[in-house]
């Protein structure tokens, strides 16, 4: 593997990141923009609730406007002057140890700021409509305003301690989004349980800095990946796993992924936004961006790999048995990042092809999600798909988009997800030997599943029969929602197309993630057997779907099914473990805790007490209260004294 | 004969004033035997006024009386006090002060 | 030091003949009279043990060239001291007398043994005091203006500040004592006619009960009176004729006609109508 | 008022205390004027702390300021001394920030206090509770201190035990004894330290001791003396018993009070005093101490989660949040020691706020049970908003000064005690589900009954927390504004104790981050 990153910048890093001039200073606005609406509609209160949704949205818009100035600006630079970074002021600085809260925007940060701000706007401008009857609709904005500022500073911050801040600040948004509607308290339960999973990362993010830091005595992205060939490999490694465990908890990775389908209790374009497009897919920016980190450790890299393609079996198998329409989306999400991280861990061969993937599934999941928020909002919330059916002429733009994302998902010939996710299975069986064949194998087996159910999802809800409950009366949403939906079924239909185009995305990246082509690996099958072989497998899986969803009846009320139904219904069992493995024993300690503190530790206190109340009580009996006791004691004392007198005498 | 003889009779005045403290329990008396002990000290200081030759042991004989004398005024007051509301001059009896 | 042996207010350097007979015969008396305190029943008794061996020590300050203590022991402990002492005495009852079994478990033996042991310790602690070495100064020089002028000019000079903190004791002493003493009123003294009204209100007898004699069968002293139950009245005799045990026994009358009368009407077991209370009514 | 010779620390200490007596002597029925006057006093005093903070050379922070210096008694070396260096200086801002918060916060809490106690009575306690504490952090004698140490007290034992909940005076008998306790022993290492130390007229001078060279025994000996003084107060675990009952007995503002200031002592003293005057012993009592912290950061945590009442919930994440302080100070790095006096301060404001606003819910409910409680969102949101903010801060997340504090301390521990900095780190997920867990019960689902007739904030409760909660925004945002204050003070304590910061394994080529 090369690793043509670090030597370079430890030669001429002012080169490689300059400091940003021009143009290139406003990038604190993009941040600014959000933070301040957030500001505004927290801090406002209800005063601001007429026109609270407004702001939100025009803060967004008024960052994607930004984001698109300083890429055109971007653009227009040389290769090796794209990369800037502005320092705004020093955070910390204490012996060693010393943070700037400084924005590094890059060819990768940059194709990020993109897709937040733009499909973050997009969905600003659904939930216009969708939010339209909630009396919390401004607070719901500001949420979101809050959670574009730190998904922007997360993939902004020029320091791994930076990019912590955002990634905790993406973690508070998620949270409060998720818990929006919390006086249900399976949601309030829901979004409590995703902050703790992403903690459970948050963990391996601080001890990875900690240890950058023991290590190389800085966290800043430059001087770390600089520095990097110069550490041992385990410490290399360590920092690796650890980088993959918050990975893991951010991007619903195994072993942390359960918390993603619960996320679904959040408002349709929270999970459009952040369990879809955006925040989810902060762990495979972390890897790509740690990537120099991760070429010195192979063992690490195997990891991310093996992790991703289980996740991507994982969530497949779960979107299988899905009947709530939002949580088959999600298991698809947790599924197609699987194939993100999987890419990721394919070493600098991988990553432009995961960021693609991430940008095209960007595009399309959000697509799916707020069709998926439209037909609920034509079917009064509900999101059973058996509940669903025959719903494509009732909502014809609906099912056009949707559709569309559908196909893009699959991999339909030419349309985003075509592009991009067989990229990913040529690279893996690229790799070579027993780990490509298997990792290629895994996905393209992911891609048939994948194919499955996302047939089962479009056929149970706009084909066959219509089985809707009796005060449905599904319509077309307003153009403030549709209009977004529109715009990413574009996407989702061309973008993969247009950034594929000459490997466009590729070059463009090259200079943050490594070179792509030249790439070497053992040719095992050629690009175009891969390919054919994937869409004779998508070909299969969906054909499956529809023999067993579009050509029989669908029960209203989902059957028994077979034991692996069933487990992948209940999410393969994963809060099952989770409850026996760790909460269950948790509690026991905790309450185990709580009845030692009082009794044990504070007993041993209470009990020194009582022992000392216990023994004065006993000596107080020798007040007898006669005076002729206490005359006899007094001679005694001074018998003795006059005793000891005599014996210091002698 | 030496002085010191002087010192025993003190010490033994003492001890028996002593034991008759522990011993009796009518306050009267046992306040008679304080006095004792008192007068026994009184001796030896005069007696070591005269072994020293200076009139400084007699002088603290003296206070002693005079403390003693305004000690047995209010004591006696607070016997007769007791006594009027008691009925008994035992100091066994006036045990109220104990645990 | 020129200590002149014929002046008996200088002679103390040494102890002369008549001084250690006088101690000899003198102090197994106050010995003695200490230890008689210790042992007799009556309060009284003890009172004049005690004074007796104040006496002696009063003598033994005599001859230890300190005749201002000698007399002050005497005018004030004999005198004063005492003299309170017994007046308390008569006050509580003089004929009140300890009863000697002691109460309080173990406080006669340890005490006892605490006492001897004390006075052993002190006693040899003494006798280890190598007292054949020192000289005996002798107040001689001290005494040379006279035992008063000497402890006059100590007492206004080096102890001047003492001496009146003490008479600031005294004072307080006196007024403490009399605070002690003093039996507050709580309420306005009643006045005859209340007393009167109060005395109908109540279930008692109003009127006069009977005076001593009417049941008596003897007019002695050493007779008590009758109740109207026809038991004795324990109120109708001196204490002192109890005590001695002088009293007559009268064996009331058996159902005599004024006893069923008295039944019959009121006759509360706990009036005890003593001839000297009856005045009282 | 720029005369250097202007006395400034003890008029920030007398003003408190005189207006304490002033407050005291208001007549009954003037209630008012004496809560008037008390919030006066406190921002006074508040103002001149400001004054002095201006006035600070962080240049030489690490040196004492504002000096002052009259003998007491010199016979035995005692003499009134007092200056601040940063880290006193911080803990002084602490105080002077708090007390007024605390004052505006326990407004109506006194009226409703069972019996006929005063309301002049407790905000004079919390007045004279504010001038102590100042003393307490700008003594620079050894005697001073403990003296002060010793004050603080008697006021707290009153708020408490006068003003309390049902439990008060067992709660307020058990605070006090154990503070005893450690100032007993704490007595006589100071007794011992003068013996062993130089003596003279200045002999319990901190700058006397701190350079007296005393055998390693002896001093081993007077170190854990005055460490189990100030581990019964921060308090460490296994001494850790007397804080829930105490903190959840109290009124609101008294808690506030004790975890939030005067609790700071301990770990104050820890760095200020334990490093300093027993370099060696410190050194060889690290590895225990280190345990102990660490055993507190998670065993804190656990039974945190595991409460019922609200107040005693807040007290347990304290003993887990001064676990992680200790564990900083006796990291013995740079970045421990700033972040623990760091996590001082902001550990100082977010229970502040955690307390008052479980004050502010309780006296709305009646209970701290937090069982009674539920959906609180929807009635009163910014109570709500108010108690999250406050709870993720507790729960150090990144954007509040409690996140950069800990995160310090984490790596200032990692490259000494490595197990230990991997342990703690764990206590961040509890932290996580204590909080959440929390808010959850209180906060969310369905409205409860008794929650309906709730009332959101009134102005003056908004405004005795909201101040706070943006000090801690503020702080977590530019944390380096206090740390240019602090690291030259902490840099002296580690010359002390003769410790460097663990050089990195692969430093870093490029030049230092300032550079860019």
């Amino acid at each position: 593997m090369s690793f043509p990153y670090a030597p370079v910048l430890a030669a001429a890093e002012p080169a490689s990141v300059a400091q940003a001039s021009g143009t290139a200073d406003l990038t604190w606005l993009l941040l600014a923009f959000p933070i301040a609406g957030a500001a505004v509609l927290l801090l406002g209160g209800r005063r601001t609730d007429r026109f609270g949704h407004l702001l939100g949205t025009l803060a967004s818009a008024a960052s994607f406007v930004v984001a698109l100035v300083l890429w055109l600006d971007m653009a227009g630079r040389d290769v090796e002057e794209r990369a800037t970074i502005q320092k705004l002021w020093t955070a910390i600085d204490v012996g060693r140890f010393h943070v700037d809260i400084a924005l590094q925007l890059d060819q990768l940060s940059m194709a990020f700021v993109l897709l937040i701000t733009g499909v973050g706007t997009l969905i600003h401008i659904y939930s216009i409509g969708y939010m339209a009857h909630d009396p919390d609709r401004r607070r719901f904005f500001a949420y979101l305003n809050l959670f574009v500022a730190a998904m922007l500073l997360l993939v902004l911050g020029s320091d791994y301690f930076v990019v912590y801040i955002g990634w905790e600040g993406v973690g508070l948004a998620s949270y409060l989004l998720i818990g929006f509607w919390g006086r249900n308290p399976a949601y309030a339960t829901a979004a409590k349980k995703a902050f703790v999973a992403n903690r459970v990362g948050d963990v391996g993010m601080s001890l990875a800095i900690i240890l950058m830091f023991t290590t190389f005595g800085a966290t800043d992205f430059v001087r770390v990946h600089a520095a990097a060939a110069g550490a041992g490999e385990g410490t290399l490694t360590a920092i690796g796993l650890l980088l993959l465990l918050a990975a893991c908890g951010k991007s619903a990775q195994l072993p942390l992924q359960s918390w993603l389908g619960d996320a679904m209790a959040g408002p349709t374009p929270v999970s459009a936004l952040i369990h879809a497009a955006t925040m989810v897919t902060a762990g495979v920016y972390l890897i790509v961006r740690s990537g120099p980190i991760f070429d010195l450790a192979p063992t690490a890299q195997l990891v991310v790999a093996i992790v991703g393609a289980a996740t991507l079996v994982f969530g497949a198998v779960i979107g299988l048995a899905k009947d709530d329409i939002k949580k088959a989306l999600a298991a698809s999400t947790m599924s197609q990042i699987g194939y993100m991280v999987l890419a990721a861990g394919l070493g600098p061969a991988g990553y432009a092809v995961a960021i693609f993937h991430l940008l095209t599934h960007g595009f399309f999941k959000a697509g799916l999600f707020l069709g998926a928020g439209s037909v609920m909002h034509a079917m009064n919330d509900t999101t059973d798909m058996r509940r669903f059916g025959g719903l494509r002429t009732a909502m014809p733009v609906t099912f056009v988009t949707f559709g569309l994302g559908y196909l893009a998902i699959i991999g339909f010939p030419l349309l985003s997800g075509f592009w991009s996710k067989d990229k990913i299975i040529e690279t893996a069986f690229h790799e070579g030997g027993v780990e490509g064949w298997t990792l290629g194998v895994v996905a393209l087996l992911g891609a048939g599943i994948t194919a499955f159910y996302m047939t089962r999802v479009m056929v149970m809800t706009f084909f066959g029969p219509r089985r809707w409950a009796e005060d449905a009366h599904p319509h077309e949403a307003p153009a403030v929602m549709t209009a977004p939906m529109v715009l990413l079924a574009l996407g989702s239909v061309f973008l993969g197309g247009i950034l594929a185009y000459g490997g466009m995305l590729q070059d463009w990246l090259e200079p943050v993630v490594g070179g792509h082509g030249e790439e070497e690996g053992v040719t095992t099958l050629s690009p175009i057997v891969v390919t054919l072989l994937t869409l004779l497998v998508v070909a299969g899986g969906a054909a499956a779907a529809y023999l067993q969803y579009g050509r029989r009846e669908v029960p209203v009320v989902a059957p028994v099914g077979s034991p692996a139904t069933i487990a992948a219904r209940n999410d393969l069992y994963q809060d099952a473990f989770n409850e026996a493995v760790l909460m269950r024993p948790g509690q026991y300690l905790t309450r185990s805790l709580v009845y030692a503190d009082n009794r044990g530790v504070d007993g041993a206190v209470n009990g020194l007490a009582a022992l000392i109340g216990g023994t004065s009580g006993r000596l107080r009996r020798l007040q007898t209260g006669f005076v002729r006791s206490y005359a006899l004691s007094m001679l005694g004392g001074a018998a003795l004294v006059v005793g000891a007198l005599l014996l210091v005498r002698i | 004969m030496g002085v010191q003889n002087y010192l025993y009779l003190s010490a033994i005045l003492f001890t028996i004033g002593a034991a008759g403290v522990l011993l009796r329990r009518n306050a009267i008396v046992v306040f008679m035997c304080v006095e004792l002990m008192l007068n026994a000290t009184n001796l030896a200081f005069v007696t070591f006024a005269r072994i020293h030759g200076n009139l400084d042991g007699q002088i603290i004989a003296f206070f002693v009386m005079v403390v003693a004398a305004a000690e047995v005024v209010v004591g006696l007051a607070i016997i007769v006090t007791i006594f009027r509301t008691r009925r008994s001059t035992s100091v066994d009896d006036a045990n109220l002060l104990k645990y | 030091m020129t200590p002149a042996v014929s002046d008996p207010l200088l002679a103390a350097a040494h102890t002369s003949t008549t001084e250690a007979f006088g101690f000899w015969v003198l102090a197994p008396i106050a010995v003695l009279a200490a230890l008689g305190m210790l042992f007799v029943r009556k309060a009284v008794h003890s009172a004049l043990l005690l004074a007796t061996t104040m006496i002696v020590l009063a003598v033994f300050y005599l001859a230890q060239s300190g005749p201002f203590l000698g007399i002050v022991q005497i005018v004030v402990y004999t005198g004063a001291v005492m003299m309170l002492f017994l007046f308390v005495l008569m006050l509580v009852g003089v004929d009140s007398s300890d009863s000697l079994v002691e109460t309080l478990r173990g406080q006669r033996l340890t005490g006892l043994l605490l006492a001897l042991g004390f006075g052993v310790l002190v006693v040899g602690a003494l006798g280890r005091s190598a007292f054949d070495d020192v000289t005996v100064v002798g107040l001689g020089t001290a005494n040379a203006d006279g035992n008063v002028e000497g402890i006059a000019r100590l007492l206004f000079t080096d102890y001047v500040l003492a001496f009146e903190v003490t008479s600031a004791l005294l004072i307080t002493a006196a007024l403490g004592a009399m605070v002690l003493a003093h039996r507050e009123r709580h309420t306005p003294r009643k006045s005859q006619r209340e007393l009167s009204e109060e005395r109908f209100r109540s279930d008692e007898h109003p009127g006069p009960l009977p005076p001593p004699g009417v049941y008596a069968r003897h007019n002695a002293v050493d007779f008590p009176a009758l109740l109207p139950d026809g038991s004795t009245s324990d109120l109708s005799v001196s204490r002192v004729l109890v005590a001695r045990g002088d009293v007559q026994d009268v064996q009331p009358a058996v159902e005599t006609t004024e006893q069923r009368s008295i039944e019959a009407g009121e006759a509360p077991e706990d009036v005890r109508p003593g001839p000297t209370q009856g005045g009282r009514y | 008022m720029t005369d250097p010779e202007f006395p400034w620390l003890s008029v920030i200490g007398a003003v408190p205390l005189v207006g304490s007596v002033a407050v005291a002597s208001v007549p009954r029925g003037r209630e008012l004027l004496a809560k008037q006057l008390a919030v006066g006093v406190s921002l006074v005093v508040l103002a001149l702390v400001v004054a002095l903070g201006v006035q600070f050379d962080t240049d030489e922070a690490g040196a004492f300021q504002f000096t002052e210096y009259h003998k007491w008694v010199p016979e035995f070396g005692v003499s009134y001394a007092l200056g601040v260096d940063g880290i006193a200086l911080v803990l002084l801002a602490l105080v002077a920030l708090l007390t007024p918060v605390c004052l505006l916060a326990s407004w109506n809490d006194i009226t409703e206090a069972p019996g006929a106690r005063r309301v002049q009575t407790f905000f004079a306690l919390m007045l004279a509770v504010e001038g102590i504490l100042v003393g307490v952090f700008a003594a620079t004698d050894v005697f001073l201190f403990y003296v002060l140490f010793e004050a603080v007290l008697i006021p707290m034992y009153f708020i408490i035990g006068g003003f309390g909940g049902a439990q008060r005076s067992y709660a307020a008998v058990k605070f006090l004894i154990y503070s005893l306790l450690g100032g007993l022993l704490m007595l006589a290492s100071v007794i011992g330290l003068y013996v062993a130390g130089p003596g003279g007229e200045t002999g319990f001078l901190r700058s006397t001791l701190e350079g007296a060279s005393i055998d390693p025994t002896t001093q081993r000996w007077l170190f854990l003396g005055f460490f189990i003084a100030f581990a019964i107060k921060a308090p460490l675990w296994p001494l850790h018993t007397w804080l829930p009952d105490a903190a959840s007995e109290a009124p609101p503002g008294g808690a506030v009070m004790l975890v939030g200031v005067l609790d700071k002592i301990g770990t104050f003293g820890m760095i200020a005093y334990c490093l300093p005057l027993f370099p060696d012993a410190s050194v060889w009592a690290r590895p225990v101490v280190v345990v102990l912290c660490v055993v507190g950061v998670i065993y804190g945590a656990l039974v945190a989660i595991g409460q019922a009442d609200l107040m005693r919930l807040i007290a347990y994440t304290s003993v887990s949040h001064f676990g992680f302080i200790a564990l900083g100070i006796f990291a013995m790095t740079s970045q421990g020691q700033a972040g623990s006096t760091l996590y001082m301060l902001s550990h100082g404001f977010s229970t502040a706020a955690l307390f008052l606003l479980a004050g502010m819910l309780a006296a709305r409910r009646g209970s701290r049970r937090i069982a009674d409680f539920g959906g609180v969102q929807r009635v009163a949101p910014v109570l709500a908003g108010l108690f999250l903010m406050a709870g993720l801060s507790s729960l150090a997340l990144p954007g509040f000064s409690s996140f950069v504090s800990e995160f310090l301390v984490l790596a200032g521990t990692y490259g000494r005690y490595t197990v230990a900095a991997i342990v703690a780190t764990l206590g961040i997920v509890l932290a996580a589900l204590y909080i959440l867990i929390v808010y959850q019960r209180v906060m969310t689902g369905p409205v409860a009954k008794a929650v309906e007739g709730f009332r959101d904030l009134r102005p003056r409760e908004l405004w005795s927390v909201a101040p706070v909660i943006a000090l801690l925004l503020a702080l977590g945002v530019a944390p380096q504004l206090a740390l240019d204050v602090i690291n030259p003070a902490v840099d002296r304590t580690l010359q002390s104790v003769n410790q460097g910061d663990p050089q990195p394994d692969v430093p870093a080529t490029a030049e230092q981050g300032s550079g860019r």
